[in-house]
């Protein structure tokens, strides 16, 4: 199996790696560059714990193959905060109890940082349909939701 | 194993036609990763088809529209003139997976993986739509209904791919709609779905139709049956009736995990029902 | 032992505020360290081998070509961890579950297992060994397997709990009963009778973390491991114990953890890697993929109840009683009987009795599952008591109040009740505005009441004072779902100061005494319990200290608001000495200021639920929608707010889904059929409401501040609440778990035709 | 002398009577008294027997007081999720 070099754009900054041909770029991020921010919960793209965004696509990083990022700019959760300012998602989240066990908190703030940057002002629906490949077995949604809904509040008034 | 992105179609088309191995095409990956995964295939070649040019884009022609390969089902939902003319196939394209899929998924792929369950060809075989097959011999254009063959099945011969989807210019008063039933709002596999595609006359009777069902029978069905009986009628309650039970006559179903064959056969008939209506609304009826 | 844990009215100034949670900054950034975040060096993938078979015999594995194989450092079976569980059963059965010894009983069962450089050589290991498997006849039915004809799973097992040992040996493990009166004579002085019988599925805790763990032995027979875990010190006992290790050499460190809900309560794969790190001499880090996490670890029982319930016309119930089937695996379980307890637990009842029988079949080891075995009960019991109170033209919520159980009543499971929450949730459900609001067609109502016990047990903490007046507080609870911040909360208040000089982290099991795990609700309870006792026992130091500082009789010194203060009017002149201003000096008053406790957390209140669910129904294709959600639960009291909301939602939403579409599907060929979160089918953001909740607060008499536990009792009501929710908007009784679209439209076909 | 009620299997193992005069001032005592009296309680205590004092349960602390009068209903020692 030969081994893909690739040069890739990662929250702003230039990395290369060699990955082998089938190696998905979720793989990559937590196995070659200890991104572990983006998590694996199925790897079928059933469940959005593995969210990131490539090149303004919001996309599940288990359904892209690490070679495929050849060129591309990519964004994980570890690049959404600014130095030590929060994103207002991530304090959102914070101030909300928007998480509990916290595994699929990643995978949500990406997706709803995509959701947000598309559509300033969701309604109810558009957030959870929005959401909706993005599984949580611990809040029920609710708190998520009402999170995401004083977010783009804030981020209006920014 | 190896990893290629070819810049034209004939390098493509050549490529795989002289691979040794099992190969694949990579477009949206949404799901030839996954059956990567399960370890159900692995390709000794991965083709990458996103980097030659055209198949990235959305053209309209004095035809219609040409849908590139490599174009996502976000990129298709966000086209406002194909959105426009066939409402039923974009709706349907975009009910395939979550945001996160749709970021990747392709029409292509969709028809590719010739899955009977498959959300958007339902909506492009009551389209009408064609697929532009590029091959070692050269092009030729072909109806979508005869590429699958059956469950993860096509017609397509080594070496080939399909380089775009073809939609046909709308005429007036046309509408098309298409709904499945799945157990969530979302994430699910269609138990079982229908396309209606309508053209209506002056005067509000419909002209020509087309319906399709998915999950209902090894491949995506076209009822023809179903499209004759709405012909000339305003979609009174007596040819929605028989519109259903022609459909749920038709179904070929299975018992399997997402649903049971009475479940699919009755559904199916609502569905065509419903989404007729849709269409029927769409192409300015009343 | 002097700590006294009865509950003393009192005002908080901490507890119930809801700040930001300590771990969260972690867990929005990344950063938080979960099961298969951690490596180590030289680290190695383990994979396991499971069987394709749901009843096998193992006759032969020839693991020689995978051992060949480059890359390969380790390949185990059975015979690499042997039977050291010395008649421990339970053990023994963990042991068979980690590894398959003489069969595999389920589709899944692990059977040999690899360590390789990489994921991909390990994998192609796995297809290199070769299983001589001798098929066996299966049965996967809880109602078939319980039969006299059934394949036998276990041919060692003869029911137990029967007047006269059975002469044949049974898949019925067990049969438990419980209750009071007499039912023959309840029954015959009833008006109305509903008998029923009801099914429910097999379902999985879903937890979107797969199990994982990085597991390392070292040649001294020391070692490691980092692990999700719901409870790291049963772990590392169940770990030591398989593998022979002593305890106190094998370090388990609990990992974040990405959800448990009662399916990290005991090991899994991790023997597995420990003894693949034995045989490799290199760490390996095994992580279970989504399929094998469906195939091999977690789900709950199927079951098949039937209820009887009579009541006169006046409304009172005169007589209940239940018979239980619930389904355990391949290995015998006590899940029947805890149904068997809390099936009729909300109600008086002068005669009740209810018959648990547990049934092994090759399904996957039944572990816990929130509020385990309760769900499934209260379907089938308040499901029969809806249609009761219909039967007698009573409203199902005033029917359920004058049955209700209350401080005195005789639990159908043996004692009596203490003060109790399920009376005030079933007031706070008549009058609250969800059931007066207007329903529209094809919409229906439903309610339930649920009960959980909610436990204890072994708890230990440190809570240390830093020179510069900052608390860190040492729990052994592992934290599913905020309780660092709970118990911060309670340091905060119990000292006297501010939350946020106070950090909690969870210690590893060789920095702090033995902990239980987080089960049955208690993490909140019994840490809460030993946090105020640590505070209390440093406030005894702190007092001493201030004493030393200024040179008075210690007795002189009390403790409030953070300061100690000389009582009495001779120490006018001396005015308080803040925590920080004792810690500061701590070093030349005696050294570091720290307060430990180890104790048992007995005495965890019982706590009830009550559910309002609205639903609407297509009666044309059968699907569900959930339109409106409400939650009344007693809290005794609530830490932090917030997050018992969060339970209480988080129960509900668990519950929706088991109630419309998340079940184990097997095939005929004994495979399961939906391993994977397409198609078992969890409850997604677009299918839920908001979930309203109302928090109720009746103190538990057994602990300082009133807790109860919170964590289960939320996902008890949903089932039937949903199931009456259907029943009523569709006017069919739904007796079958899940209801998903095709069970309610057959229902309704059924209907119409007949 | 206090009265235990056990549930109705384990009353199966102490000779089919579902109540018990016994003279135990805690927990412990009333165990060793069951088991002396019942050997067939033994593997009963061993895999957890849980102790309702007046409705509250105690699953592991032995030494609790048996108050005079007081109601006492043995149960099995359940798991949690």
């Amino acid at each position: 199996m030969a081994g893909v070099a690739v040069s890739t754009t990662i929250n702003g900054d230039a990395v290369e790696y060699l990955c082998q041909p089938d190696e998905t770029l979720l793989e990559v991020l937590r196995d070659r560059l200890g991104l572990t921010g983006a998590k694996e919960g199925c790897g079928t793209g059933d469940c959005g714990a593995c969210s990131v965004i490539v090149d303004g696509r919001l996309v599940c990083s288990c359904l892209v193959l690490g070679a495929e990022a050849e060129g591309r700019k990519v964004e994980t959760i570890e690049g959404m905060a600014h130095g030590d300012q929060l994103h207002p998602l991530q304090q959102k989240f914070l101030e909300h109890a928007a998480l509990q066990c916290g595994i699929c908190t990643p995978g949500f703030l990406i997706a709803a940082k995509d959701l947000l940057e598309k559509n300033p002002s969701p309604t109810e629906e558009e957030i959870r349909f929005g959401l909706a490949g993005n599984l949580c077995r611990c809040t029920g949604y609710d708190k998520i939701v009402r999170a995401v809904q004083d977010a783009a509040e804030v981020m209006k008034g920014a | 194993m190896r990893y290629i992105r070819p810049l034209s179609i004939e390098d493509a088309v050549g490529e795989l036609a002289k691979a040794v191995g099992p190969a694949a095409i990579l477009a949206g990956g949404s799901d030839l990763l996954v059956r990567m995964k399960g370890g159900f295939i692995e390709p000794e070649l991965i083709v990458d088809i996103k980097a030659i040019s055209g198949l990235a884009d959305i053209t309209q022609t004095a035809d219609g529209f040409r849908i590139g390969a490599a174009v996502p089902c976000a990129v298709l939902g966000e086209n406002k003139a194909v959105r426009k003319a066939w409402p039923g196939v974009v709706e349907a394209a975009n009910l395939i997976g979550s945001k996160q899929v749709q970021g990747r998924c392709t029409i292509t792929g969709n028809l590719c993986n010739a899955s009977p369950a498959a959300d958007s060809v339902p909506a492009l075989v009551a389209a009408a739509a064609k697929a532009v097959v590029a091959g070692p011999s050269g092009k030729r254009t072909i109806a979508v209904e005869s590429v699958p063959t059956g469950p993860g099945r096509t017609s397509l011969a080594k070496g080939e791919i399909i380089e775009a989807i073809l939609l046909d210019k709308r005429p007036e008063h046309a509408g098309d709609a298409y709904l499945r039933f799945i157990p969530r709002t979302e994430m699910d596999i269609a138990v079982v779905s229908a396309g209606v595609n309508l053209t209506l006359d002056d005067k509000g009777a419909i002209k020509t139709a087309r319906v399709a069902l998915g999950a209902a029978a090894p491949t995506v069905l076209l009822v023809e049956e179903a499209g004759q009986v709405l012909v000339g009628s305003r979609l009174d309650e007596a040819t929605l009736e028989r519109l259903a039970k022609i459909c749920s006559g038709a179904c070929r179903p299975i018992d399997d995990k997402r649903g049971t064959i009475e479940f699919r056969r009755k559904v199916a008939g609502v569905l065509a029902q419903r989404a007729a209506a849709i269409a029927y609304k769409r192409a300015g009826g009343k | 032992m002097n700590f006294d844990p009865r509950y003393s009215g009192r005002n908080f100034s901490s507890v119930g505020t809801r700040p930001i949670r300590p771990d969260g900054i972690d867990k929005v950034t990344g950063r938080a360290r979960y099961g298969a975040d951690f490596n180590m060096a030289g680290q190695l993938v383990g994979r396991i081998l499971r069987s394709p078979h749901a009843h096998a015999v193992i006759k032969k594995i020839d693991t020689s070509k995978a051992e060949k194989l480059a890359g390969v450092k380790a390949v185990i079976t059975a015979k690499d961890l042997p039977d050291l569980t010395d008649g421990d059963a339970a053990m023994y059965d963990i042991l068979d579950n980690s590894m398959a010894r003489t069969k595999a009983l389920y589709d899944g069962h692990a059977v040999a297992a690899v360590a390789a450089i990489d994921a991909r050589i390990a994998r192609q290991a796995l297809k290199l060994i070769e299983v001589d498997y001798e098929v066996l006849p299966h049965i996967t039915d809880v109602d078939e397997a319980a039969q006299h004809h059934a394949p036998l799973i276990n041919d060692q097992i003869f029911t137990e709990g029967l007047e006269e040992k059975p002469a044949k040996p049974s898949n019925v493990t067990k049969r438990t009963q419980f209750g009071h009166g007499d039912v023959h004579k309840g029954f015959a002085q009833a008006d109305f009778i509903v008998e029923r019988s009801f099914k429910t599925e097999q379902t999985h805790q879903g937890y979107i973390e797969p199990h994982a763990c990085v597991a390392s032995v070292n040649p001294d027979g020391t070692a490691d491991l980092w692990v999700c875990t719901q409870g790291h010190f049963v772990y590392r006992q169940h770990c030591a114990q398989l593998l022979g290790l002593e305890a106190s050499k094998l370090r388990v460190t609990s990992s974040e953890i990405g959800g448990g809900f009662g399916g990290k309560t005991h090991v899994w794969a991790e023997p597995v890697a420990l003894a693949l790190s034995r045989k490799a001499g290199r760490p390996v880090k095994l992580v279970m993929t989504r399929d094998e996490v469906f195939r091999a670890s977690g789900p709950t029982s199927a079951t098949s109840i039937d209820v009887k319930i009579g009541a006169r016309k006046d409304g009172t119930i005169t007589a209940a009683e239940a018979t239980l089937r619930y389904s355990c695996g391949p290995y015998a379980g006590s899940w029947a009987e805890i149904g068997a307890m809390t099936a009729f637990a909300c109600y008086n009842l002068e005669n009740v009795k209810t018959v648990g029988y547990e049934v092994l079949v090759n399904r996957p080891k039944t572990a816990a599952y929130r509020a385990p075995s309760a769900p499934m009960a209260a379907f089938a019991v308040e499901s029969a008591v809806d249609e009761l109170a219909h039967e007698l033209g009573m409203n199902a919520v005033d029917f359920r109040i004058k049955n209700a159980a209350q401080e005195g009543t005789r639990a159908s499971y043996g004692p009596v009740y203490g003060p109790i929450g399920i009376g005030p949730t079933l007031e706070a459900v008549k009058n609250h505005p969800h059931m007066k609001a207007p329903l529209k067609a094809n919409q229906g109502r439903g309610m339930a009441c649920g009960f959980w016990f909610n436990f204890g047990g072994q708890t230990c903490t440190d809570l240390n004072i830093g020179m510069d007046g900052s608390v860190s507080l040492a729990v052994g609870t592992v934290d599913v779902g905020g309780s660092r911040a709970s118990l911060s909360l309670v340091a905060a208040e119990e000292l006297g100061i501010d939350y946020s000089q106070v950090k909690a982290i969870v210690a590893d099991t060789s920095s702090l005494g033995y902990n239980d795990m987080t089960d049955g609700s208690r993490g909140t309870f019994s840490s809460s319990m030993a946090t105020i006792s640590a505070a209390r026992n440093a406030i005894k130091i702190l007092r001493d200290r201030a004493a030393q500082m200024w040179d008075i009789p210690v007795d002189d010194v009390v403790w409030e608001k953070g300061h100690a203060i000389a009582k009495g009017e001779k120490y006018g002149n001396l005015s308080p000495l803040s925590l920080k201003d004792i810690a500061a000096k701590s070093g030349t008053t005696g050294g570091p200021i720290a307060g430990h406790s180890e104790l048992v957390a007995d005495g965890a209140g019982v706590s009830f639920a009550t559910h309002i669910c609205d639903i609407e129904v297509d009666p044309e294709t059968g699907a569900t929608r959930v339109i409106r959600y409400t939650v009344v639960q007693d809290a005794g009291k609530a830490v932090h707010p917030t997050y018992v909301e969060g339970q209480y939602q988080g129960g509900a939403a668990q519950g929706i889904g088991w109630a419309l579409n998340e079940e184990y599907i097997y095939g005929k060929d004994g495979r399961l059929q939906n391993a994977g979160f397409l198609d078992y089918r969890i409850p997604v953001c677009s299918d839920l409401p908001m979930i309203d909740t109302q928090i109720l607060e009746i103190p538990n008499p057994n602990h300082p501040y009133g807790v109860r536990g919170v964590g289960e009792t939320s996902i008890v009501p949903p089932l039937a609440a949903i199931a009456n929710a259907v029943s009523n908007a569709v006017g069919v009784r739904m007796t079958h778990i899940p209801m998903s679209p095709p069970r309610i439209l057959a229902a309704l076909d059924a209907e119409r035709e007949g | 002398m206090v009265e235990v009620t056990l549930w109705g299997s384990l009353s199966a193992v102490a000779g089919g009577k579902s109540r018990h005069d016994i003279e135990a001032k805690d927990i412990r005592e009333l165990f060793r008294k069951l088991a002396e009296q019942y050997p067939g309680i033994e593997p009963w205590i061993d895999r957890g027997i849980a102790v309702a004092i007046d409705g509250t349960i105690y699953r592991d602390t032995w030494s609790k007081e048996l108050p005079p009068g007081a109601e006492i209903f043995l149960l099995p020692r359940l798991a949690g999720g």
